[in-house]
């Protein structure tokens, strides 16, 4: 058993409410390390086995037709350590 | 590490129980032997303890809630009274109409958003239970101060969570309250009011009849959620003190429950199910007892086919989990399949768990083994009843009446106006409202500001119902057994007011706890209050919950009775609104002020709360509301006068479509003077609009009700002008909307 | 002339939109997503919702129904779609529309009565407005904010797609006030505001939304 | 500057719909390879410089306090590389 997963971003050039949020609470809060903030998603897939090569093309495949949508969102697919 | 089977509990009977952790008194558990003749197994226990619970049984409150039936007034339109998942009544055309309030109080105090979300998921699975397509929620809330802290943590996640929920199922949000007072600080009050309609041939009951008949649980898979003190017991029996990570937090899945609704609905369309009950409370524990209990025979579970989303669980934590969106039916052999069918088509998971036996007893197995064999009734309903200790609070003695400089110069006139107006009690709660869709669906006629929300039932037809949400905690506070009262009559005359006729009351009854004798007894003359006001009115009470243990340490909230009507319109198109729709027309105030200002927002906010609540005048109340109903269709505008007075009641009415007014106070015909005329939260007033051409006809039946009709002012111009002070209505405004923006963004 | 209205799981405006289209004179016909079969609808709408929870993305799953492969293909004929909230967010994720509709600058949830300016009458759901009519409709979203290239927002803006502006207010950040559009064709709209709950002064806050439902029925008529 | 990253999950036993969600849709698309999947956040900040040992703390209390509801989730800070 192991555990791929896709990290979901929305490009730099789209808004960011969420974290525009994230960034102007933290200072609120007395937290002044941030100069900015990007939210995104995180899925834990967990896999059957050690990831071969093909399901790793698959989870790819995966991650830019429904995890991601490509207009607005970038992924990164790696596997857990 | 064993099974506690029935064998073992038999064989063992000196074995120690954790039945104190469970809550239990020793009491109780002696009875569970009693009934059993023998130590009741984990799994029994667990099943007795959290149906023996405050929250399951109303061991504290059943005594005093039989006045419910007792005092009922004789109502044709009442089809299935308390007892069931939720009442039904009988509004005409073959229709017939659910409703019913809940509280979820402490999840939304851990965990707001989540405790909110999953408080509304659990009523609408009560009114779908009842067989009927939900059709609109309220949700009657009450905070801490607003500017505290822990309101700011609290009221945005809740507000969130309702919204999130609501919005999700397609549920128009047509009313509710938002409350602010110290003693729910700690403590916040969510309850949620859901409606449903269905065909009186449609209407469903929890119970399980026809020996063979099979008992299919379905929508989602069982978590560990909610089964609290249980895994006391899970420990006990899987030894090794190495108990699986339970959650704390139950997290809704709006989703799941609106695939379930429609599912559940395309079942009832093709009668596929002999009775049916939700999940909720004490879960399969609760479902089981009661549908066995309610029917013929016995039942027997096979608890291991009861689909599991954590693997982990033992079997009484499967009985006892709270996982929410599922649901229990019992249907015949030959249905299934048609049944199975629809659930596949919505995608919910459903496994048959069991049959319906021709014993006595609910059976329930975990691979093979007997854990649980009990007289299904004796966990469903006879649990303990206690006879709770009474007495006057002291704190009665010490009230001081309301002291307040009156009123008399316009500058004071404004700027007391613009402070209450302002006031998080008064201000304009769209911030909250706006985040809840008022329109899915497409039948709302009335929602949020108006005086009660209103739903089109029969497009053809144009029937329809309204439903009000009232409770004036501060006047509960003060004479909880007039408190009730007042709080009915305010509904009515709410539902009264945009033209529907009150037909039916549901409750939530929020409380301290029931150890204190001094909220026991503010339960009891509530209860009594209710009970007598609703015979005096002519109207049932279809059900309710009740909320105690509802304080934060000593302290205990303000008692708080949450009374919600339904009315009944034949014609939805000649429902009254609030505001006022154009220049030109005669403002006129219905009913008479006085000058007892306890319990009124304008003493809370001179840190007053005074001696003693209004007392209310039953045939006045009755009287205003068969004018209001008979009158109605000369109305351009109606609405209640209640929190905020006069001067709260004229800025909602100026600002809905800012249309301006003119009022005229003459100070020495109202006792008290302007600032009660203002100020003074008397109830029984009605703020009307007619056309000049109509005023001989209000005026009319004014009499022959005999209700005063008091000329206050008339509408037009850009500005609310008092005895010749003018505030403009943009001034106004931002004053009524900038509070909630202010304190919660 | 019968119009479809799909059915997602999740879907809530369904039964409204259905009820538009009787309204406006139509035969409303309901589509189940699980079903590729169009049942000889003339034009369809994509309800309101939030179907499969508006987890992922709003719309994300709802993409890949079997009934919308036969939409996809039917609209790339010149097929008259309509997506209203959810189902213009379904029509994004389908890429029939170019852009996304993306969380709200608020973050919270809104329900409003949304003044908006018809800028578009030349699609089939539009075309009984006046160019430059303003209008009353409501929103309701928690993701309507619309976001896209500067490339395709100046393609938007420079072939007239734009098909409702938000004026007054805009209530999500949505970029260049945007509240509806089309595709290059013009037979695909998607609008995040609800044509479908201002039909009656009863229930909504105008009848302004029901142009949208005697629009597409007359354009049919007229081929 | 540098990226210190957030990583936001569901604890294991909370009901995770929007996982589940996913997971159930990965089949209809024809991915087989799953056979769980949670959804989570991901926070970006950008910091100036690198981070220092104090504004690690700082992000840990601020993921407990702000970026997380420690009541249902569990949180990771990591240094991107
Ligand atoms: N305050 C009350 N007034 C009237 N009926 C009540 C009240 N509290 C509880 N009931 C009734 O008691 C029955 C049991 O309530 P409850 O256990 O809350 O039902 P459920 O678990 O289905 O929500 C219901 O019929 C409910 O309507
Ligand atoms: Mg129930």
């Amino acid at each position: 058993m192991a555990t791929i997963i896709v990290e979901v971003m929305l490009k730099p050039e789209i808004l960011d409410p969420q974290g525009q949020a994230v960034a102007s609470a933290l200072p609120r809060l007395g937290f002044t390390f941030a100069k900015s903030v990007r939210q995104g998603k995180r899925f834990e897939i967990i896999v059957d086995g050690e990831p071969t090569a093909a399901q790793l093309a698959e989870v790819e495949n995966a991650a830019e037709k429904l995890l991601s949508n490509p207009v607005i969102e970038t992924y990164v697919v790696r596997v857990e350590k | 590490m064993a099974l506690d089977t029935v064998a073992t509990a038999a064989a063992n009977p000196t074995t120690e129980q954790p039945w104190r952790e469970l809550g239990l008194k020793e009491d109780e558990y002696a009875r569970i032997k009693e009934i059993l003749g023998r130590r009741p197994t984990s799994s029994e226990l667990a099943m007795y303890s959290v149906m023996w619970s405050e929250h399951c049984s109303y061991k504290s409150s059943k005594v005093h809630l039989k006045q419910f039936g007792e005092k009922a007034p004789k109502s044709d339109a009442l089809l299935v009274g308390i007892g069931e998942n939720a009442g039904v009544v009988d509004i005409g055309q073959g229709y017939a109409v659910t409703f019913k309030i809940e509280s979820h109080n402490h999840p939304s105090f851990v965990e707001p958003y989540q405790g909110a979300a999953t408080g509304v998921g659990g009523i609408v699975r009560d009114i779908l239970t009842m067989g009927a397509r939900p059709i609109a929620i309220m949700d009657p809330l009450r905070f801490g101060p607003a500017d505290a802290v822990d309101t700011r943590r609290v009221l945005p996640g809740i507000i969130a969570g309702v919204g999130g929920y609501g919005n999700c199922l397609g549920l128009p949000n047509i009313g509710g309250e938002i409350v602010f007072d110290e003693t729910y600080a700690g403590n916040p009050l969510v309850n949620a009011l859901c409606v449903g309609v269905m065909r009186h041939e449609d209407i469903k009951l929890a119970t399980a009849h026809g020996t063979g008949n099979l008992v299919v649980l379905f929508g989602a898979k069982t978590g560990g959620d909610g089964i609290g003190g249980v895994s006391v017991l899970a420990s006990e029996t899987f030894a090794s003190g190495k108990a699986a990570k339970r959650p704390s937090v139950q997290v809704g899945d709006p989703f799941a429950e609106k695939v379930l609704i429609e599912c559940s609905l395309e079942i009832f369309a093709e009668d596929l199910v002999i009775g049916i009950q939700d999940l909720g409370g004490a879960g399969l524990s609760c479902a089981t007892s009661e549908l066995a209990s309610a029917g013929s025979g016995g039942m027997a579970i096979q608890l291991e086919k009861v689909p599991l989303r954590d693997p982990s669980l033992s079997p009484e934590e499967i009985l006892m989990s709270e996982s929410q969106e599922r649901m229990c039916a019992i249907i015949e052999p030959s249905k299934l399949s048609r049944f199975m069918k629809i659930c596949k088509k919505w995608d919910v998971t459903a496994t048959v768990i069991g049959e319906v036996t021709d014993g006595e007893h609910l059976h329930i197995t975990f691979n093979g083994e007997l854990i649980v064999d009990v007289p299904p009734r004796t966990v469903a309903h006879d649990g303990p009843v206690y006879n709770r200790p009474i007495a006057k609070p002291a704190y009665l003695d010490s009230l001081k009446p309301v002291t307040l400089p009156a009123i008399s110069n316009p500058k004071e006139i404004k700027a007391a106006l613009l402070q209450l107006i302002s006031s998080p009690n008064i201000a304009d709660k769209s911030w909250v409202t706006d985040q809840y869709d008022r329109y899915v669906q497409g039948n709302s006629v009335l929602s949020q500001p108006e005086d009660s929300g209103m739903v089109r039932i029969d497009e053809q037809t144009h029937l329809g119902v309204a439903i009000s949400t009232d409770a004036n905690a501060r006047w509960s506070y003060l004479d909880p057994y007039n408190g009730a009262k007042l709080a009915l009559l305010e509904s009515c005359r709410n539902i009264a007011t945009t033209g529907a006729k009150p037909l039916a009351v549901t409750n939530c009854l929020n409380f301290g706890s029931p150890e204190d004798p001094g909220v026991m007894w503010q339960f009891s003359e509530t209860v009594r209050g209710l009970a007598d006001i609703c015979l005096e009115m002519g109207l049932p009470v279809t059900g309710g919950n009740v909320s105690f243990y509802n304080q934060t340490g000593a302290v205990a909230i303000l008692p708080t009775p949450v009374i919600g009507v339904l009315g009944v319109i034949q014609d939805v198109r000649t429902r009254t609104k609030m505001g006022l729709p154009a220049a030109g027309l005669e403002i006129f105030q219905l009913g008479n002020t006085d000058d007892n200002f306890s319990g009124s927002e304008y003493a809370h906010l001179h840190g007053q709360i005074g001696d003693h609540a209004p007392t209310p005048d039953i045939d006045a109340e009755i009287r205003l509301v068969n004018l209001l109903l008979e009158a109605q269709q000369f109305f351009q505008s109606a609405h209640d006068i209640s929190d905020g007075g006069l001067a709260a009641a004229l800025t909602e009415t100026v600002l809905k479509n800012s249309v301006g007014a003119t009022i005229e106070l003459i100070e020495q015909y109202i006792p008290g003077g302007l600032t009660a005329g203002l100020f003074a939260e008397t109830p029984g007033r009605v703020l009307i609009a007619v056309d000049p051409v109509n005023i001989e006809e209000v005026r009319a039946l004014s009499n022959k009700y005999n209700v005063p009709m008091h000329r206050i002012g008339k509408s037009g111009g850009s500005a609310l002008v008092i005895n010749g002070e003018s505030i403009e209505l943009t001034e106004l405004r931002r004053a009524h909307t900038e509070t909630f923006a202010k304190l919660f963004n | 002339m019968r119009i479809g209205v799909v059915t997602f799981p999740g879907s809530l405006d369904d039964s409204s939109a259905l009820r538009a289209i009787r309204l406006a004179g139509g035969t409303p016909v309901p589509l189940f997503h699980a079903s590729d079969d169009l049942k000889e609808v003339e034009a369809v709408v994509l309800p309101g919702g939030f179907s499969y929870g508006d987890y992922l993305r709003c719309g994300a799953i709802s993409r890949f129904a079997p009934i919308m492969a036969s939409i996809i293909v039917a609209a790339e004929h010149g097929f008259p779609v309509l997506g209203i909230c959810n189902g213009f967010q379904i029509l994004c994720e389908s890429h029939l529309l170019p852009g996304a509709l993306t969380r709200n600058q608020d973050l919270h949830f809104v329900c409003t009565d949304q003044a908006l300016i018809v800028e578009n009458t030349d699609t089939p759901w539009t075309n009984g407005y006046a160019k430059g009519d303003r209008i009353i409709v409501p929103i309701k979203n928690g993701e309507g904010s619309f976001q896209a290239g500067a490339d395709t927002l100046k393609q938007l803006e420079d072939d007239g797609r734009i098909v409702l502006r938000y004026v007054d207010k805009n209530p999500n950040g949505s970029q260049h006030d945007i509240a509806g559009i089309s595709n290059a064709r013009g037979n695909v709209v998607g609008v995040m505001p609800h044509p479908e709950q201002a039909i009656e002064l009863l229930t909504g806050p105008s009848e302004d939304g029901l142009t949208f439902f005697t629009s597409v029925l007359h354009t049919m008529v007229g081929r």
